[in-house]
């Protein structure tokens, strides 16, 4: 095959090609072509949406490793304490094998995070797939999606002992042929420990560590060549495998190594591409070159071609440039680990990357031209078509003349959708390293983290989408999602501290999806810059579609904040024994459009969701953290997907199943439904002592918040005044149903 | 008494419980599974987590450990051995503890609190509770379903080696409350000498209130041989 | 009868706990031992039904349900009178 | 040279692994399947060494390593040629 052929057979583009021959000067060969349609592929260049990430605002006070310069950001945490945190999706492996799919998404993300110089200490999960209800192939399938996910993520992450304190998990159809699997870590390190992927100082040693490079990986879109199709698919595995047990002993033999003054140089992970995309981007960042040998890659299988050896994606391995003159200390630390530990080759001036095999040069290629001179294209975008049609909303169509208040929330407390997630994350090991001091369940995951010089920092983090949201208004819903992320952080009392995205969508090349990413990065832009968020680094996983269609737009956001000195953290749910139940906020409920009452009791997605009015929100969120200073306060809880109604019931899920009698608020304009189970964001729910209230009246009004107070909490039942309705649940019946749901769908 | 917390490959409560340790006034050791020593005036603990992976059997390939020689030694004088989680699988794959550890009933993965009833204060690892007291630990194994012969079990429970059983709330011992499977509810037992104890919950994650109660403290003091010795 | 199933992985499929054990069987001294894969054996009673059928239906839950294509081999063997 | 051992569970101890592959295996439609039981198969690849002391050393390490007696069987299949 000629080279053009065989670069257009890799999914390069004739434009790219030529540009390659320019960058080159010459023909390239099959291995270089190898890695050019790897390190210019969307996942490694972001050649689609580079222009759009520009438009997130990056920098802040605390950021101290910004977006897109290094394996993930960093920001400072006061201290002298630092915080390394990313998301990362592995949707398409998860959708072939579920287990190890979403295993070697957490080893990835993991890689990513303690290349930065940080011990990772937590992980969160945001998974999407469709209905484990479903009648037939699909809900089968979908059942077995979700519980191989689910124990991937427990395999890895319990097995290397990083707890995982948080995540979501959302069912809807649109995700059926394409589930989502995004995995976040967060790390932490002093400022003085942050590690750079660069390759500096000629003829520095770069090694090769960890577990030995195999034919992992190869199958994937970038496979493709006359000569290795010929032999036999089975040895060709696309499916990576994990091994958690090594991934913890690099770690550990990493920060070991980190933890040797002035040894090392420079760190990357190896995650896609392998060995091509660590080569080229430590010897860019460096601006440096690179000499590699590939006999000395410890491999796994044997007959491995240099084409296979530089773009395997094996999992558990690291490039490490050290000193010159360190090296034995390396290798110490590594034997005593158990693991390889290769001398591969060495930095240049050349800023070129040149690969050989026994000695002969197999590739040879600038390493800016492969990191960093990718094509950026500017996709079209398209209003879709059907748009306007799916935001119109009439209710009186949908709803009832009577309300039915009673069944409907019978029906979403009995909807796996919305069950509680407690069989998700008991599998998960949630308090390993004894920090988790707030674990999952509630609105915010909370983590205590050793100070450098002894006490502690209480960080809290979230990890949030709403897909359904950004369906119906791509730059709202982004909008709302990330005031929802800040808000339940608010509710742990802690300030936003820096922002992680993964943009979740389907083919870029149609116009219309490339329009719903474009409002969706606009409308998180916004919110970020309203809230002082920087976003510090995230991922985009595109081409999420199946023959059914592309999945509902969907980002996701994780957010990293820092508790208030002064804070107690209090519960989601009510305590034992009398209180005074509050709503802070709004007292509109921003009505039903987009809302999970009318897919899950109605059965549509109709409407637009309710606008984020980023500047109240933040009122409330300084707010909310100067009340939790306060004394009295028993529980907190934001109103989000399922609206007041379902807030209030989620707070009754309590180990005392304790209820609550409200009246609540009926705008002028609004059916019940709307004010009972409309999602508009600027609302938070309180229990507080009644001695409290006065105190909180007063700060709220200094604040410029509302702050109502609309009943009391305690007893066995639900009740629920609101224009003239007057409706009660037993408490235990919701409960029961709430806590059933999800294993029941699953059992199903 | 000073404790020798072991590290092996894929250990990963080890330093969760020097915290613990730490928190409880003690200056524990760390010890490496290539190294062949255990002081005879050290206590050791083996602590929770996936060594060599947990690959083919929980606790397995750890057992062959050049530390776990010493370890043997060491109980063999009646020094005291904790084994808590991992290290509870592995003193039974090592025969230090009678039985095996094996596929939670479930066969998930659980990592939740669990109620322990206390069944025998009358040992150094019980000395601060009092028979039937229920205790709050939390729990984080998928392989924690103890098994052994209908003769073992008959023996554990004659001679009182059974410590702790999974109970609810109200310290009943019931089928309901038992997270794994395990026979005659087992969460904890002790060898007849009464110098080695295995158990699948983690004291060393009940030793704060931050971290959701305390009372995993007294284990850890009984085995230093601190407070109420008997 | 009895079938035995029994589930391996595909050559080139890593299995880390094949390693894990490979490096614990030389670290016994066992030197001469290369390599160690570890793959699943599934016994199956079986009672009544015609074989020709059962050979076919136990064919495609090997394959479905017993082992994941994308990474492992099956075989089937099946025991009369066993 | 290659072993191979299988590695069974003793018939008193329960294999709840296999009584879910039983009820999806009955639930796929074979209703003949009475009793489904998981057990490990380990194939060694052996270069060198004596054979009978290499038996011996197999033996063991199947009994020590490979399976625990306390609730395994195991059983060693010594494969020359293979
Ligand atoms: N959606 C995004 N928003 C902001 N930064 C992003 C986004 N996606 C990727 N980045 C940044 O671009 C850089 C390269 O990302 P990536 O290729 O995903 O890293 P990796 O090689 O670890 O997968 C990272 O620093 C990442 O944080
Ligand atoms: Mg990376």
């Amino acid at each position: 095959m000629k080279p053009k052929e065989f670069a257009l057979s890799l999914g390069l583009t004739e434009e790219e090609y030529g540009r390659i021959e320019k960058g080159l000067g010459r023909e390239p060969n099959e291995n270089e072509l190898g890695m050019f349609s790897v390190m210019w592929s969307e996942h490694c260049s972001y050649k689609n949406t580079r222009r759009e990430l520009k438009k997130f605002p990056t920098t802040g006070p605390a950021v101290l490793v910004k977006a897109g310069e290094e394996n993930a950001g960093v920001v400072d945490a006061g201290d002298g304490l630092a915080l390394a945190f990313k998301i990362e999706s592995h949707n398409h492996p998860s959708a072939v094998e579920p287990f190890q799919g979403a295993a070697t998404g957490v080893g990835g993300i993991l890689r990513d995070i303690f290349t930065m110089g940080a011990r990772p200490v937590a992980f969160m999960d945001a998974l999407r797939f469709g209905r484990p209800e479903a009648k037939g192939e699909a809900g089968k399938r979908t059942r077995s999606l979700i519980k191989g996910v689910v124990e991937g993520i427990s395999h890895y992450g319990n097995c290397v002992g990083v707890p995982t304190v948080g995540g979501e998990l959302v069912l809807d159809p649109a995700y059926e042929g394409n589930p989502l699997v995004n995995v976040f870590c967060l790390g932490t390190l002093r400022h003085d420990q942050i590690r750079r992927g660069a390759a500096k100082g000629v003829g520095n040693p770069v090694f090769y560590v960890g577990a030995k490079t195999g034919r992992d990986g190869l199958a994937g879109a970038a496979f493709a060549s006359r000569d290795l199709t010929e032999e036999s698919k089975a040895d060709r595995p696309a499916v990576q495998v994990g091994d958690p047990f090594v991934g913890k002993l690099l770690f550990e033999a990493c920060l070991e190594l980190y933890a040797r003054p002035d040894l090392v140089v420079g760190v990357q992970d190896m995650g896609a591409a392998g060995l091509t995309c660590s080569t080229c981007e430590t010897a860019s960042r460096g601006g440096s070159g690179i000499e590699i040998e590939l006999d000395r890659v410890p491999q796994r299988e044997t007959g491995m071609t240099p084409y296979e050896t530089l773009l395997s994606e094996s999992q558990e391995r690291m490039l490490i440039i050290v000193h010159k003159g360190r090296e034995k200390e390396l290798k110490e630390i590594f034997s005593r680990w158990g693991l390889d530990a290769a001398e591969i080759g060495y930095v240049t001036d050349t800023g070129r990357v040149v690969v050989k095999q026994s000695g002969k040069v197999v590739a040879d290629v600038p390493a800016r031209l492969l990191a960093d001179d990718a094509p950026v294209y500017e996709r079209e975008a398209k209003v879709p078509a059907k748009l306007a049609e799916r935001q119109k909303l009439d209710l009186r169509k949908i709803l009832p003349a009577q309300p039915r208040l009673k069944e409907d929330l019978l029906k979403i407390a009995n909807s796996p959708a919305t069950g509680s997630r407690r069989w998700i994350w008991n599998q998960y090991d949630h308090m390993v390293g004894l920090r988790t001091v707030v674990r999952p369940g509630g609105d915010a995951a909370v983590l205590r983290i050793e100070k450098p010089g002894g006490g502690w920092v209480h960080v809290a983090m979230t990890l949030d989408g709403n897909g359904r949201w950004c369906a119906q208004d791509p730059r709202e819903g982004s909008k709302a999602l990330v005031a929802e992320a800040c808000r339940n952080l608010a509710c742990a009392g802690a300030v936003p501290l820096g922002l992680t995205d993964n943009l979740n969508y389907g083919n870029p090349h149609d116009p219309e999806i490339f329009w719903q990413l474009r409002e969706g990065v606009e409308g998180m832009a916004e919110a970020c810059r309203a809230f002082d968020l920087p976003v510090t680094g995230g991922n985009v996983s595109l081409y999420n579609q199946s023959p059914a269609g592309p999945i509902h737009p969907t980002p996701v956001v994780g957010v990293v904040g820092k508790v208030e000195e002064g804070v107690k953290l209090v519960p989601g749910v009510f305590g034992s024994g009398l209180g005074v139940a509050l709503l802070l906020g709004k007292s509109e409920s921003g009505g039903l459009g987009a809302s999970l009452y009318l897919q899950e009791v109605h059965g549509q997605i109709a409407g637009k969701p309710a606008p984020a009015d980023l500047e109240s929100e933040k009122r409330l969120h300084r707010l909310m953290r100067s009340v939790l200073k306060e004394s009295g306060i028993r529980a907190v809880h934001d109103v989000g997907e399922g609206g007041i109604l379902w807030a209030l019931a989620e707070m009754t899920f309590g180990p005392e199943s304790a209820g609550a009698e409200v009246d609540l608020p009926l705008g002028s304009k609004e059916r019940v439904e709307e004010a009972l189970f409309g999602e508009g964001g600027g609302r938070i729910l309180l229990e507080v002592d009644e001695a409290a209230v006065t105190a909180i009246e007063h700060l709220a009004k200094e604040a410029g918040v509302g702050c109502r107070t609309i009943g009391r909490t305690g007893g066995n039942v639900l009740r629920v005044k609101c224009g003239g309705e007057d409706v009660s649940w037993e408490v235990r019946e919701l409960r029961g149903m709430f806590e059933e749901s999800l294993p029941r769908a699953l059992e199903s | 008494m000073r404790f020798a917390v072991v590290q092996f490959p894929g250990s990963n409560c080890d330093q969760d419980c020097v915290h613990a340790l730490r928190v409880l006034g003690q200056e524990p050791r760390i010890v490496w599974h290539q190294e062949t020593t255990i002081h005879s005036d050290e206590g050791v603990i083996l602590p929770g987590g996936f060594s060599y992976g947990d690959y083919l059997r929980c606790g397995a390939i750890a057992r062959f450990s050049p530390i776990m020689q010493a370890v043997k030694a060491a109980a063999d004088r009646g020094q005291v051995v904790v084994g808590i989680c991992n290290g509870f699988q592995i003193l039974c794959e090592a025969g230090l503890l009678p039985g095996a550890l094996t596929r939670n009933e479930g066969l998930h993965f659980r990592c939740e609190t669990s109620y322990l009833r206390v069944e025998n204060p009358a040992s150094r690892f019980t000395s601060h509770y009092l028979t039937g007291q229920t205790l709050r630990l939390p729990i984080a194994h998928g392989e924690g379903c103890y098994r052994a012969e209908p003769d073992v079990l008959q023996a554990l429970e004659a001679n009182q080696q059974i410590l702790f059983r999974y109970c609810d709330a109200e310290g009943r011992v019931t089928r309901q409350a038992n997270p794994n499977g395990s026979s005659l509810n087992i969460a904890g037992i002790r060898n007849l000498r009464g110098n080695v104890l295995g158990m699948m919950p983690h004291p060393e994650r009940a030793c704060e209130a931050e971290m959701g109660g305390t009372d995993g403290r007294g284990i850890l003091l009984g085995a230093a041989g601190i407070g109420r010795p008997i | 009868m009895k079938a035995i199933v029994t589930v391996t992985l595909k050559p080139s499929i890593l299995d880390p706990q094949g390693e894990a054990v490979l490096h614990a069987v030389q670290g016994m001294g066992l030197k001469e031992v290369k390599s160690v894969r570890i793959g699943k054996h599934i016994e199956l009673e079986i009672q009544g039904g015609d074989e020709t059928t059962l050979k076919k239906k136990l064919e495609q839950i090997s394959g479905e349900l017993l082992s994941n294509p994308v990474m492992e081999n099956f075989h089937l063997d099946l025991r009369t009178g066993g």
